[in-house]
């Protein structure tokens, strides 16, 4: 039995995404930091991100609705792990916090950074606003990460 | 469904890092097993299911690659991938084709080899627009929702670290089990290193090597095969809306794993799960998702289910053991974990579990979790 | 609207029993190893730990080469020409590359492993299959 | 029953497609819509009708893990049972076939899907091809067929213009949202990208989604033979001049179907052939006739991509069958190195 060898292979592959309509609508919107969520005009649920269809009642979503850049803090969490992160082959540091924000004027919840790291003084249903970015790319990353109201 | 049941399985020896053997001769190992174990030739295969999650390893189609090493080379092949529940939703597909008439005998195979790549950075790669901005890996999205259920259902950290406790307890009459810690403690999983608030070190599944099979066989064959066949008698699957954003309260409420069990049950006659079932074994990455699994498969109560670990109901001697084989959070080869829970059911009906044997197995459950909530519900038994 | 994303993550692919065998001895021997299927009477290149066709294992080890014929080649637009060599001994064929060819290839003529100068475990350890001294391209 | 039949009849009842073009715009999600909403009202059907779904994608070709999840609402999964066959679009329908055979659903929707323009395709597939051994040399799915067709054409002088032949009638047949040439002439100038294999040689790869409505109840197309297999993975174990695979398939489906292979009345065939010395081997292995349509709207030639194409001629014999332009009909799909992985479907007049 020989040592164990093992064969190094460095995976350097591009893709070119084509973001949704909806999204592609999202995206632009996030430039004027405004946010709009898709209505599903069978069940009335109010989606962020905004998609095609809705899942439940499989209809096509048309109808925008404004949201507001505040929201209630749903979950949170303190991330301690860092993690490779695909787009720039970097670790992302760590600690920070994550949140599941539910905005107001929409129904789903948006995964997001959050300001604080401090678990003492993070607790569901506390009021966030979004802090945005000076210069936004039209992404939701524009949003630099959210913080707890006083 | 036309009767179907398992007669063989086996599986690899899991660790952090199997240097030792190729992806393909992992396959190899754990496919030899079933056949010995059901005391069948390579020839009396007639088809083969992969499970596996290629990004994780970087490749493309690779049941190409290994698919021969599970005896399939000139044999009907094709691969399942659905993330966590590749694994079961791979031996429901090997049911499914088993029971269509088309094959008499077919061999699941889930495999993983995470030491070969990078899996958290593999499970961000989910929407360019929205996740993968945001993305914290498996931990944190599930330390969101552990902190939900948390504040709603009041369950303790050291409850969940009791979940910790007995897996790894029961992973230690596991021979193939990746982490081995019979003496752990409530005390040391409380100590662990922080991930995510509040999930520790202990609380989370480790990154496991290793390779998982069992062998499907219809009901003629499998009477000749197995003087006690896991006899299939229902299986459900149920998927989810794509962001974890989308499902509300995801842990307190899990609708696709409620229903996916309410449809299991109902196929194999099920009406008091805790009480019918003789043994479960449930997909758990997370000590808390066990206990909001306890709840969504009506082991209990809503809020019942710090109860049920704490009065050692769902261990080893209790009324519904859980996870004798250790469970996820002592191995996982996340596309062998769902194969892994299939094949441990099917072990303890077949009566060959060893020292993890629950005595007088007569209904098994196992299930399968994916992506942010994808559920697989399998009811065995020893009579068809 | 597009958005361009990349993906840079390193693999380490465990070459396992008889993959580390077969490519320790490229290294370190010069030698390209086959494997021997009893049952199928079959020589199988390169080493495997299993028969393919019948399923047999562990196999027989068994030196190849490094002389063999072009059963089939293809060249790429950047001039990369690919072959599939049956070593001397074989009955299957390797899947390499040619190199240090005067002409065309063709099939049926015979090639013999060149090994890289620098060694490191790797199927590149053979840098190319070339002519066979007196052998015409 | 003995093993070797379908259990329960199974039937064609809704086709849908977002034809291949060369570049989409659109998500995924907005094309696979497109094609799932076309199969429902083909189906006459509703999405309440439909009891699971069966997917077929590849995580590297869509640059996402579990590519599934992105089209869970589009392709009506939610809360409902999926099972992504990340093999083949043909091989996701025979499996759907196959769970409706158990009787475990009555109503499978099957959905492929690829977008060969959102990367480096034949880059991509390297990451197929054995790790150890030969991913390092730099091969890829091209130099496997360049490699398969040189074999075919050794000692076979005519091979390349025939071939060109080949390429430049099915090119006719098919409508041209491809730029490519189409004459014999301008296929032989065209440059070499895989001795022998040139350029125009090649059916053009796009972006595309398929869906199909497979149910117990009676329509106006049965399935009644399917049959897969996947042979060895090593090109230089395998006979490269024949594909095996497909005639163990072929032969499998047959059996299903209760039939004689050498006898089979099959009057449209709609092979997945990628290159024209494919179409040779495909003739070869399932023995069918010269009296048999093959690909009269261009199969492939018109356009194709990976995964759909196995399902997209599925869709395209159903058509055949159901217009009465055959009354036995042949589906192929390949996948994987020189045709590794092979899938048949026979197609015949329902109920």
């Amino acid at each position: 039995m020989s040592a164990p060898v093992h064969v190094a292979l460095e995976m350097d592959q591009s893709w070119r995404y084509a973001a949704p309509a909806a999204m592609a609508r999202f995206c632009a919107g996030l430039k004027e930091r405004r946010i709009e969520a898709l209505r599903c005009g069978g069940c009335g649920r109010r989606y962020l991100p905004p998609r095609p269809v809705c899942g439940n009642c499989h209809l096509p979503l048309a109808d925008w609705v404004p949201v507001a850049d505040e929201g209630r803090l749903e979950a949170w969490t303190v991330v301690h792990v860092p993690i490779l992160d695909p787009r720039t082959g970097r670790m992302r540091e760590a600690p920070y916090g994550m949140g599941l924000v539910r905005l107001d004027g929409a129904d789903t919840t948006l995964n997001h950074f959050l300001a604080q790291s401090d678990p003492a003084r993070l607790a569901i249903g506390q009021r966030v606003r979004a802090v945005w970015r000076e210069q936004l790319a039209g992404a939701i990353d524009d949003i630099r990460h959210f913080e707890v109201l006083a | 469904m036309n009767p179907v049941a398992i007669v063989g399985t086996g599986q690899t020896r899991h660790a952090r890092a199997r240097d030792d053997a190729s992806q393909a001769e992992l396959v190899r190992e754990a496919a030899a097993r079933a056949l010995e174990d059901a005391a069948i030739e390579p020839r009396d295969i007639d088809a083969v299911v992969i499970a596996n999650m290629e990004l994780f390893e970087g490749r493309a189609w690779p049941e190409l690659w290994v698919g021969e090493a599970a005896f399939a080379a000139g044999k009907p092949c094709v691969k399942v991938a659905t993330g966590g529940t590749s694994g079961t939703s791979g031996c429901i597909a090997g049911i499914h084709q088993v029971a269509s008439g088309l094959f008499d005998i077919v061999l699941v195979v889930g495999f993983e080899k995470h030491s070969e790549g990078h899996t958290q950075t593999g499970m961000t790669l989910t929407d360019p627009y929205w996740d993968r901005a945001v993305a914290s890996g498996a931990v944190g999205n599930f330390a969101l929702s552990v902190s939900q259920y948390m504040a709603e259902r009041g369950t303790t950290e050291r409850q969940a670290a009791q979940v910790a406790v007995k897996a790894r307890r029961n992973a230690a009459r596991n021979p193939y089990a990746h982490l081995q810690m019979p003496a752990l403690t409530v005390e040391e999983v409380l100590a662990s290193k922080p991930l995510a608030h509040p999930l520790r070190m202990l609380d989370m599944c480790p990154q496991s090597d290793g390779a998982c099979a069992i062998v499907v066989a219809s009901g003629t064959r499998a009477r000749k095969l197995n003087p006690r066949p896991a006899w299939v008698r229902a299986a459900a699957t149920r998927h989810e809306q794509p962001f974890i954003g989308d499902i509300e309260r995801r842990l307190a409420t899990m609708r696709t794993l409620r229903e996916a069990a309410r449809e299991a049950y109902a196929g194999a006659g099920i009406g008091n799960p805790l009480k019918e079932l003789d043994v479960a074994e449930i997909y758990e990455p997370v000590s808390y998702a066990e206990l909001a699994w306890y709840e969504a498969l009506g082991f209990c109560e809503e809020g019942q289910a710090g109860r049920l670990i704490e009065e050692g109901v769902t261990e080893m001697g209790g009324e519904l053991p859980v996870n004798p084989s250790g469970g996820v959070l002592s191995t996982n080869p996340v596309g062998a974990s769902g194969v892994i829970r299939v094949a441990e059911a099917a072990l303890q009906i077949h009566g060959r579990g060893g020292e993890r044997q629950v005595d007088g197995v007569r209904t098994a459950l196992a299930t399968g979790y994916g992506v942010y909530a994808w559920a697989d519900a399998i009811v065995l038994a020893d009579r068809p | 609207m597009i958005r361009e994303s990349a993906i840079r993550i390193p693999f380490r692919y465990a070459a396992g029993g008889a993959g580390s065998r077969f490519l320790a001895a490229l290294r370190d021997e010069r030698r390209i190893l086959g494997a021997r299927c009893d049952g199928c009477r079959r020589v199988f290149a390169p080493l495997r730990s299993f028969c393919s066709s019948c399923g047999a294992s562990p196999l027989e080890e068994i030196a190849l080469g490094p002389g063999g014929r072009v059963e089939a080649w293809t060249a790429r637009a950047d001039g990369t020409v690919f072959a599939l060599v049956r070593l001397d001994g074989a009955d299957t064929a390797l899947l390499h590359r040619l190199v240090g060819l005067p002409g065309e290839p063709r099939r049926g003529m015979r090639v013999r492993a060149r090994f890289a100068a620098e060694r490191r475990a790797s199927i590149l350890d053979i840098a190319g299959f070339e002519p066979e001294e007196g052998a015409s391209a | 029953m003995s093993a070797g039949a379908l259990r329960r009849p199974v039937y064609v009842s809704g086709i849908g497609e977002s034809r291949p073009v060369p570049r989409d715009p659109r998500a995924i999600p907005e094309m696979v819509l497109e094609a799932v909403q076309a199969a429902y009202a083909d189906a006459r059907c509703a999405h309440t009708d439909i009891d699971a779904v069966v997917t077929a994608s590849v995580d590297l070709l869509d640059g996402l893990t579990a590519s599934n999840i992105a089209v869970t609402e589009v392709v009506d999964a939610v809360m409902k049972p999926e099972t992504r066959i990340s093999s083949e679009g043909l091989a996701a329908a025979l499996h759907a076939a196959a769970q409706i055979a158990s009787g475990a659903y009555d109503a499978v929707l099957v959905v492929a899907h690829a977008k060969t323009s959102m990367a480096d395709y034949q880059g991509l597939t390297r990451w197929a091809l054995d790790p150890i051994h030969v991913q390092p040399l730099g091969a890829d799915f091209l130099a496997c067929a360049g490699l398969q067709a040189a074999m075919l054409a050794d000692g076979d002088p005519g091979a390349e213009r025939r071939w060109a032949k080949v390429a430049a009638e099915r090119r006719r047949a098919g409508n041209g949202t491809f730029l490519i040439p189409s004459s014999v002439e301008e296929i032989l100038l065209s440059p070499v990208i895989a001795a022998p294999l040139r350029e125009g040689m090649c059916a053009p790869l796009g972006d595309a989604a398929c869906a199909v409505v497979l149910t117990a109840g009676s329509a106006a197309v049965r399935l009644t033979g399917v049959g897969w297999d996947l042979d060895s993975h090593a090109l230089g174990e395998r006979d490269l001049r024949r594909w095996d695979g497909l005639r163990r398939a072929f032969a499998r489906a047959c059996a299903v179907a209760g039939m004689d292979p050498r006898g089979m009345p099959i009057d449209l065939v709609e092979p997945s052939c990628f290159y024209p010395h494919e179409e040779e081997m495909f003739r070869a292995a399932t023995a069918i006739g010269e009296r048999a349509e093959l690909s009269p709207d261009g199969g492939l030639f018109a356009g194709t991509a990976p995964v759909v194409a196995g399902l997209s001629r599925f869709a395209a014999a159903a058509r055949g069958v159901r217009a009465g332009r055959a009354k036995r009909a042949l589906a192929h799909g390949a996948w994987g190195p020189a045709g590794q992985g092979q899938a048949v479907a026979i197609l015949q007049a329902g109920a």
